[in-house]
Formats: C-alpha cells, sequence, structure tokens
C-alpha cells in the first residue's frame, strides 16, 4: 500500500523536474521504489532486474547523454 | 505429428531463420568483403520468400499450426504459444519477405559505406514482421511489433550524416512505444479477465460472457497500438515525418507491409478475440468513421506536398484509411478486397519508393520544384513513374484497381454507397498528386514554378547524397520492374482472385481458427463467391484515373490557373493552412493526438454499448 | 484499496504521457517515456498478486501442487520487458545525441525543420 | 499547435481515458483475489520439468518465443545504438582521458568489489534455474560491475580492459545460441525450442535441460550488449569532441 503510494509521488516527480540532470537522479529514485514494490509484490526477479536496470544503467545514460550534449552546447 | 499439423515447422523457422542470419552478419560483418555483406542477407530473405511461399500453398487447404516448445493442448489448455498460421497470415509474411528481398538488392548500389549493420537490422525487421504476421499468441504479437519497431527507429536514423532532420526517426520511435505500452496494459486487462494470453483460447473464453467496461477497455487499448502502426487518423502524425528521413529501401518496407500489417493485427485481434463479444455494428461504424477520416486527411495533405518521400508517406495514409474501410465493413467481399487491394498497392508504392530513392541518388534532392524539368535526359524511368501513379489511381488491368472495384462491390452491397465516393476521390487525388510529380519533373510540363511559391510551410526536400551515380544500374531497376509486374499479375490472373476470396473466407471465420488450433485438425471454411471484374468496377476505375489527370493537370499548371480562380484557391488554402498547421513535427502534439485518439476510439466503441 | 494498486499504474501511464506532452527538452520525453513504461510493469504485476502466497521459487519440490504462490507468467513478461525497453530507452537517448550534434538544440519548439 | 492548446487537448483526452480506466478497473478481479488459471497449469509444467525457478521455467521452457523476441529486440536496439553513435567524419579522438582524480578509498574499494561483482553476476546467470535471477538479470549485473572499473580507476584502464569488438562478437554468439537451440528443438522433437535435455532430479546444477542453457546464452547477450551500451555512451561523452571546439 505503502509502496504503491511512493512509487506514484516518485513518478510524479520524475516528470515534473524540468532539468535533465535533476531528472536522472529523480529517475534512479524512482528505480529504487520500484524496486521496492516489486519485492512488496512477491516478484524477487523483477526486483533484481528492475535495481540493476532502472536504478543504475538507465539514469547513467541519462546522465551520459545531457553531459554530451551539454558539454558542446 | 508433434507441436501441430503437418508442416508446423514451417513458421518458427521463418522467425528463426532471419535472426540467425543476422547474427551470424553481426559477428563476421567487419571481416566480409562488402560484395558478401550484400549477398548473404539477400540470399536468406529470398530463401524466405521461398519458404513463406509454400507455407502459403500449405495453408490453402486448412490452417498450419505450431505449438512452440511441444506443449501441445490437454484438455482445452495448454502453456506454450500456439502459432496459427491461415492465408492471410502467411500471405503477409510472404510479402514482407518478398519486399525485404527486393529492399536489399535495391540498397547493393544505393549505401556506400555501410558495415553490415544495416543488412543485420533488415533481417531483424524481416523477423519481426514474420513473427506479427503469423504468431496466434496476443503477448506475442505484442513482443514483434516492438521488434518491428526497434529495428525501424533504428533503420530509420541510419544515415547519421544527414542534415533532414533525425527528430521524424525520434518522434516515430516514442509514438510507437507508447501505443505499444498501451497494448501491453490492454493485454494486461484481458489476462486478468480470462487468465489465458492465447487467441484461440481467449476466444473460447470471452464468448459467452456479457460485454462490460472491462472487455471495452481492453479492445481499445490493445487496438491502439495495432493503430498506431497502421497510421490511422488520430495516430497517423509519425509517418510521414519517419518517412521523410529513412532511406528509399526502408521506406519500401515501411510503407509496403508494415502500415497495412498493423491494419491486418488490429482485424485479427477483432475477428478472432472480440468478434463474438462485441456487437459488429458498433465496430463497424467505428472502423469506418477512422478509416474515412484518415484517407481524406491523407489524400488532401498528399496533394499539397513538394517533398517527393513526405507525398508518397501521405498517400500510404490514405491508402491505409482505404484498408481499414474495407475491411471494415467485415463482410467476406470487403476482406477479399482489401487484402487484393493491399497486395497491388505495395508493389506500386514500393516501385514509386524506389524511383524516389533513384531521383535522390541522381539529382541529390527530392523537391519536386528543385528537380523540375532536371529528368528529362531519362528514358525509362519516366515510363515506369507513370506506371507506377496510374497504379495508385487505379487504373483497370492493375491489382489495386481489381481490390479497389470488389471493395466498392462490397460497400455498395453493404449499403454504404458513399464508401465508393471516398474510394475514387482518394485513389484520385493520390494518383493524380504522384503523376503530376512525374510531369514536372520527367516531362517539364507547365510553367517553371516560381521559388517564391513554395508556402513558408514547405519542407524542401534538399538531402546531401553522398554520390551521383549516372546511369541507374540494374539492381536498382530490376526490383521496381519486378514490382510493378506484380501488381499487374494480382489484377490479371484468375487464380489470384480465388485465392484472394478463399483467404478472406478464413480471415472472417473465426470458428476454423480457434477449432484447428485446439484440436489440431484442420478446420473446414466455405468460400462464397468468386469476385471478378464487372462492369461497375471497370467503370469506377476509369472514373478515379480521370479524376488523377484532372488534379495532376490542376497541380501543374496551377500557378496559371490561380488568378482565374482566386476564389476558389483561397477557401481551398484555409483548411490545408490549418490542416499542415497540424502536422507540426513537434512530439507533444503527437502524443496529445494519441490521447484524443484512444478517447475518440474508446467513444464510438463504449458509448453505444453504454445505452 | 483492492483497486489502488491498478488506479497507480493508470495513474503512471497519464503522467508520463503528460511529462511528453510538457517537455522541453527530448531528453525528458525520453525519461517520460520510461516512467510510462513502468506504469505497464506494476499494472502487470499487481494483475499477478496473490495475498499472502510467496513467490514463485523453490528451494525443494513441492510435494502438493500449492496454489499459494504468486503468478510467474506475469513475472517472466515483466522481467524481459524491463532488461529490453533499457535498451530501447538507449537507442531513443542515442537518437536525441544525434539530434544534437546536427541541430544544436533539443527543444521540440525550435527543431522547425520537420513542417510537415 | 501552441503549448497550451496542446495541453488543453491532452487534459480532456486524458480525462476521458481516466474515466474509461476507472470504469474498467472496477471489474477487475480483486487486487490480491487467488484467480489465476495460467499459473495453476504453468506451475504443473514447471515441476513436471524439474525447474526450481518457474519465473525462468515460464520464461525459457514454457513460453520460449517470447523470450527469443525480447532479446532479438534487444539485438536490434544494441545494433541500432552502435549504428547511431558511430564516429562521424568531423570528430576526432580528445586525449583529456587521463584527467580524473580519484579518491584512494573509492580506488581500493573498486579493485576489491569488482571481481566479486563481476562472480555474483555470473553465479546468477547460471543459477537462473534454481534461485531467483537468470540470464537476464545475471548479464546486467556482470555489465555494469565491470564498469567500476571506470569509477574506481580511470577511464583508460576501463578501456584496455574491454574493446567493444570481441563484446560484439559475444552478443551476437549469445543471439545466436538461443536461436540455434530453438531450431535444434525443432530438428530433434519437432516442436520449436522443445525441452531437450533430460531434466533428472529437482534442485541440481543441471536439474531443468534447456533453460539452464538459454539462460547461459541470453546471459552472454546481456553482458555483452550492455558492456557495448555503455562503451558507445561513455566514448560519446568522454572521448569525442567535434573538429571545430577541439582546436580551441
Amino acid at each position: 500500500m505503502v509502496a504503491l503510494t511512493v512509487v506514484g509521488l516518485a513518478g510524479t516527480a520524475v516528470v515534473m523536474t524540468v532539468r535533465t540532470d535533476r531528472q536522472a537522479v529523480a529517475l534512479a529514485a524512482f528505480g529504487l521504489s520500484l524496486a521496492v514494490l516489486f519485492m512488496a509484490l512477491q516478484a524477487p526477479d523483477v526486483a533484481l532486474s528492475q535495481i540493476g536496470v532502472g536504478t543504475a544503467i538507465v539514469p547513467l545514460m541519462v546522465m551520459l547523454t545531457v553531459r554530451k550534449t551539454r558539454q558542446s552546447r | 505429428m508433434p507441436g501441430g499439423t503437418a508442416f508446423s515447422w514451417l513458421p518458427p523457422t521463418t522467425v528463426a531463420v532471419p535472426i540467425l542470419g543476422a547474427a551470424l552478419l553481426l559477428a563476421v560483418g567487419r571481416w566480409l568483403p562488402r560484395w558478401l555483406t550484400d549477398a548473404i542477407p539477400t540470399a536468406v530473405a529470398a530463401g524466405i520468400t521461398v519458404l513463406t511461399a509454400c507455407l502459403l500453398a500449405r495453408t490453402a487447404d486448412g490452417h498450419v499450426v505450431t505449438w512452440s516448445g511441444g506443449w501441445r493442448p490437454t484438455h482445452g489448455f495448454s502453456v506454450g504459444i500456439v502459432m496459427v498460421s491461415d492465408p492471410v497470415g502467411a500471405g503477409a509474411a510472404l510479402l514482407s519477405a518478398a519486399l525485404a528481398t527486393l529492399a536489399l538488392l535495391y540498397s547493393w548500389k544505393y549505401f556506400e559505406s555501410v558495415e553490415a549493420h544495416y543488412h543485420a537490422l533488415v533481417l531483424l525487421f524481416l523477423a519481426g514482421m514474420q513473427g506479427f504476421a503469423l504468431t496466434g499468441d496476443l503477448f506475442d504479437m505484442f513482443v514483434f511489433f516492438e521488434l518491428m519497431g526497434a529495428s525501424a527507429y533504428a533503420l530509420t536514423g541510419m544515415k547519421v550524416e544527414d542534415p533532414s532532420a533525425l527528430q521524424g526517426a525520434l518522434n516515430f520511435g516514442i509514438i510507437n512505444s507508447l501505443g505499444a505500452y498501451l497494448t501491453l496494459a490492454g493485454v494486461g486487462l484481458l489476462y486478468a479477465r480470462t487468465g489465458n494470453l492465447g487467441m484461440p483460447q481467449l476466444h473460447q473464453s470471452l464468448e459467452g460472457r456479457p460485454v462490460d467496461a472491462l472487455v471495452v477497455a481492453a479492445f481499445v487499448l490493445v487496438l491502439t497500438g495495432f493503430l498506431v502502426k497502421g497510421a490511422v487518423a488520430p495516430f497517423h502524425y509519425w509517418l510521414d515525418d519517419a518517412h521523410a528521413v529513412a532511406p528509399a529501401p526502408v521506406c519500401v518496407l515501411f510503407s509496403g507491409i508494415m502500415v497495412p500489417l498493423g491494419v491486418y493485427g488490429a482485424l485479427r485481434v477483432y475477428w478472432i478475440v472480440f468478434a463474438g463479444v462485441l456487437p459488429g455494428a458498433d465496430i463497424r461504424r467505428a472502423f469506418l468513421v477512422l478509416g474515412v477520416i484518415s484517407a481524406l486527411v491523407g489524400a488532401v495533405m498528399c496533394v499539397g506536398q513538394r517533398h517527393i518521400k513526405r507525398l508518397l508517406a501521405f498517400s500510404t495514409i490514405a491508402h491505409a484509411g482505404l484498408f481499414l474501410c474495407a475491411l471494415a465493413l467485415l463482410s467476406e467481399d470487403g476482406t477479399a478486397g482489401a487484402l487484393l487491394y493491399v497486395a497491388g498497392h505495395a508493389g506500386a508504392k514500393a516501385a514509386l519508393f524506389l524511383l524516389a530513392g533513384l531521383l535522390l541518388n541522381r539529382f541529390g534532392s527530392v523537391d519536386e520544384h528543385g528537380l523540375y524539368g532536371r529528368g528529362r535526359s531519362e528514358r525509362l524511368m519516366p515510363w515506369l513513374w507513370v506506371l507506377g501513379a496510374l497504379a495508385l489511381a487505379g487504373l483497370p488491368p492493375f491489382g489495386t484497381a481489381l481490390g479497389k472495384a470488389i471493395s466498392e462491390e462490397a460497400a455498395i452491397k453493404g449499403g454504404d454507397w458513399y464508401l465508393s465516393i471516398v474510394f475514387v476521390a482518394v485513389s484520385g487525388l493520390t494518383g493524380g498528386a504522384v503523376l503530376r510529380v512525374a510531369a514536372r519533373i520527367y516531362l517539364g510540363l507547365g510553367p517553371r514554378p516560381r521559388e517564391g511559391e513554395a508556402q513558408a510551410f514547405e519542407s524542401t526536400g534538399e538531402e546531401k547524397s553522398e554520390a551521383r551515380l549516372r546511369s541507374a544500374p540494374a539492381t536498382m531497376v530490376v526490383p521496381i520492374v519486378a514490382l510493378l509486374a506484380g501488381t499487374l499479375v494480382a489484377g490479371v490472373i484468375g487464380g489470384s482472385r480465388s485465392a484472394f476470396s478463399h483467404a478472406a473466407a478464413y480471415f472472417t471465420q473465426p470458428g476454423a481458427y480457434v477449432h484447428a488450433a485446439m484440436t489440431l485438425t484442420a478446420g473446414t471454411v466455405s468460400s462464397v463467391r468468386q469476385p471478378n471484374w464487372t462492369g461497375l468496377g471497370l467503370g469506377l476505375g476509369f472514373v478515379s484515373v480521370a479524376v488523377a489527370l484532372v488534379t495532376a493537370a490542376a497541380g501543374v499548371y496551377s500557378s496559371v490557373l490561380a488568378d482565374r480562380l482566386a476564389p476558389l484557391v483561397r477557401v481551398g488554402s484555409a483548411p490545408m493552412r490549418v490542416l499542415r498547421q497540424l502536422h507540426s513535427g513537434h512530439v507533444g502534439d503527437y502524443v496529445a493526438w494519441l490521447m484524443t485518439g484512444v478517447a475518440v476510439v474508446g467513444a464510438l466503441v463504449g458509448l453505444p454499448l453504454v445505452r | 484499496m483492492s483497486v489502488y494498486g491498478y488506479l497507480v499504474a493508470f495513474w503512471l501511464v497519464l503522467a508520463g504521457s503528460f511529462g511528453i506532452v510538457r517537455s522541453r527538452d527530448l531528453i525528458h520525453s525520453v525519461v517520460c517515456l520510461s516512467v510510462a513504461q513502468s506504469g505497464t510493469y506494476v499494472l502487470l504485476l499487481s494483475i499477478g498478486f496473490q495475498t499472502k502466497a510467496t513467490p514463485p521459487v523453490y528451494g525443494s519440490p513441492p510435494s502438493t501442487p500449492t496454489r499459494s504462490v504468486t503468478d510467474p507468467v506475469v513475472q517472466a513478461m515483466t522481467l524481459t520487458d524491463v532488461v529490453v525497453s533499457a535498451t530501447v530507452t538507449a537507442l531513443l537517448l542515442a537518437m536525441a545525441v544525434q539530434i544534437h550534434k546536427r541541430h544544436g538544440t533539443l527543444d521540440p519548439d525550435e527543431l522547425r525543420a520537420l513542417r510537415g | 499547435m501552441s503549448r497550451t492548446a496542446r495541453t488543453v487537448m491532452f487534459a480532456a483526452a486524458g480525462g476521458a481515458v481516466a474515466v474509461f480506466a476507472v470504469l474498467a478497473v472496477v471489474r477487475l478481479p480483486a487486487f490480491g483475489s487467488p484467480y489465476h488459471p495460467y499459473r495453476d497449469h504453468a506451475f504443473l509444467a514447471g515441476v513436471a520439468h524439474d525447474t526450481a525457478n518457474l519465473v525462468s521455467s515460464v520464461n525459457f521452457d514454457q513460453r520460449g518465443l517470447d523470450t527469443l523476441g525480447e532479446e532479438t529486440i534487444l539485438l536490434a536496439s544494441v545494433m541500432g545504438v552502435s549504428v547511431l553513435l558511430r564516429r562521424a567524419e568531423d570528430e576526432e579522438e580528445h586525449d583529456d582521458r587521463s584527467v580524473g582524480w580519484v579518491l584512494d578509498a573509492t580506488r581500493l574499494g573498486g579493485y576489491i568489489i569488482l571481481p566479486v561483482t563481476v562472480l555474483v553476476g555470473f553465479d546468477v546467470i547460471t543459477h537462473g534455474h534454481l534461485t531467483p535471477g537468470g540470464g537476464f538479470q545475471g548479464g546486467v549485473v556482470v555489465g555494469t560491475g565491470i564498469h567500476l572499473m571506470y569509477v574506481a580507476g580511470r577511464y583508460r584502464s576501463l578501456e584496455r580492459m574491454r574493446p567493444t569488438t570481441p563484446f560484439e562478437w559475444g552478443e551476437a554468439v549469445g543471439a545466436g545460441a538461443f536461436a540455434a537451440m530453438g531450431v535444434a528443438g525443432l530438428l530433434v522433437s519437432g516442436a520449436f525450442l522443445a525441452n531437450l535435455i533430460s531434466y533428472t532430479g529437482f534442485g541440481q546444477l543441471f536439474s531443468s535441460g534447456t533453460v539452464a542453457l538459454l539462460n547461459g546464452a541470453v546471459g552472454i547477450e546481456v553482458a555483452s550488449g550492455v558492456m557495448v551500451l555503455l562503451a558507445k555512451f561513455l566514448e560519446q561523452a568522454i572521448v569525442l569532441r567535434r573538429r571545430e571546439d577541439g582546436e580551441k
């Protein structure tokens, strides 16, 4: 129940942040909250992959993209 | 025979072989000489064409059913995935394999610097289409839908050095992915309600149940993804941006087969899963409304275009609308006409895109005004171009004309007489626009368009192309001629007409599909009548060609006529400006339109049920 | 309580799409797309959930076919989807990098080269 | 359309869709209800094939075609990224890679954690059919593990550690192996992706036949896919400069 609310709020937070570099951090937090929710929903496999992907790789790539675009602006 | 009827090994191999080919190409692509990296994928695609051809032959007298992984249904339930290929599915797979082979053949000379990635992506795109056409499982359809999408985004964004906006590829990616996720949500809802994913099982478990909001919502959501891919009215915005950016051989695959596959997927899901549940009349009206809108929008925008590839893209949207209208009649004739029309249109449209590619290669631009009169030195190409345009407009001997004629008759028989007007007008307008392009570039007819005449909204087609080929090499002309010949053959020979009506019968009778899938015995299907040329069909064909000629002439001499018909032009240009503003190229607009489309489809389907 | 999970899922999908509509930066819209996407995961997994059920993994072979296990099919679908959609998001980000290289800006309003 | 018109239109449409969603959701079976017919059959089939981790059984054994499709999507998008992010003519190497001061503690930590993470990743892949985990998650763990080198050390050491070509090759081998096993299943027992090898006792390492092998194939592919992905992005972000800024 609580996990669901946290996920809902985190999702809205990601959407609301306009600056993309801050959004990557919000995305990582959102990924983590999703992983916790998946554990609550008795889905360990999905939680493990969500941690690996949603919290580690995608935010890293967003940061790299932002760095690349900001750099040559 | 474990796993399904005889020949059941065919469908999975047509999916697995392109993937193996792509993996092989990726692994050794670096060390292969250039001609080998061209030869292998073309050979693989040709092999797939042969495989799907005999699959099509095999499905003539019954479904070919495969339960993957040997999970055969035990007392009515199976855990595995079912692949049911009936004539329509096998035909779509054959068409995609044939177009992929020709596109790969065409791109031998089209690209200069490309390693094996391009060919591997085309093979993966082919595998996605095969899987999508042949599978009988809803979640599997979603998976192959995304595979088609992913390889399409990569192919669209291929030419990094090309100055034309890459934003089209990103818009295409975002809109298609969003559509796919809505489809996944719909599949989830259906899974929650019925507990199984295979379409035959869904049919059985949904049949007796009363209709309620969940079924309607699931239907709308599942359909959204397919309608987005099929470029139907409120969802169609991404198509012309994607075509303007994608290289010509890729456009062939997009317009030739990917868009019709979207419409095919929508109707397949309706016929098998929801036919027993949702009332036909409401669905029919919903599809008709969507089809007519997208046909008209496509045709009007098509006439007003300078960028040849964008012009052809809008004509694809228009024709996709026509296919939807024909299929929406939900009658066997309508479906037979639509299938024949799809086959004919794929040939003609693919040939026109390849010709546009040739233009791009020769003159480095696809802008109609810029190329004015420069094609006079050509001898073969103008005739191919005019032939393609007439086929698009529906000149009787061509397959497109026959398909259009049968669908028009089915419409009139079904009481929607106004549809034949839409058919004639839309095919006339699109054919006319292409004729105008041919007249301007090759024959240099009409006054030279003044540079100022291009409205501010026009996006010119200047694309820097690497090489200037002096004469069109054989590997590029052969596919074009083959495609046009295919369109002609589809219309002329008698056998094709009976095959299409037979296929339509299979498509529109879900009972045989489910029976074959669940009990692994071929279900029998009766196909009613033999559609062929009738007086009315021929007449309407010639009328639409006449409309095409008039639009072409009006287009070419528009500057001369403009001052005499000033009031008419001023009235005509207001809606055109609004329409052009709507196609703004901004991804936010497209998502807003996507959501509006979902709401509109939901209202069209759901509201009558509420009363 | 019973419907809350599904509502949160649909809320995420709508919020993601809203983000794309409002966004001024293409990277922002790609990230919002992945938010909408995780909405579908929440929907799928809450469909497969069963109260007081153990995750579908066993140390020892289960003697009797028990019913108290959450739905592995839904988890399998979501599992592959999570990993794969990350690579699709990476593809879209790569496109955004290319657009920035070509046009110097990532704001859809300024990218008017696509006047259709 | 102007921004406000766009938002207004979206708000209206979104509202309508939300109403539809609520109407539909109310009719869904209750949140934690035990009504899962597919699960009961999947459960029996999984146990019959002695696969402890039912999710892997469904993923690789019962619905193998889905996983083949998903894994090919992964292949397609990683190839797309390597095509899109290849070095355009007007870019050149920029040698500021050696800079990047790293705290000694993190450097030490990195050297310790790196082998452990890679080991854990491989363990997750191989025990996919026993413990929660499998090819996909294990591949991701291994993929990110190696990048600890960049966090703890310098980028050049990372680049020496993993040149991209073998990983692109590894990706192709993983995908090819998966499809080949499918076809092998077809040839041997006439059904695509059939479970071939005899599935001996429950819980051992080689208990569930092809599930373990398919897990391995996907693990290799995902790991090398993630490596190629991150390599391309890192290369773009750090190394490549547009020629004209390079001179400044």
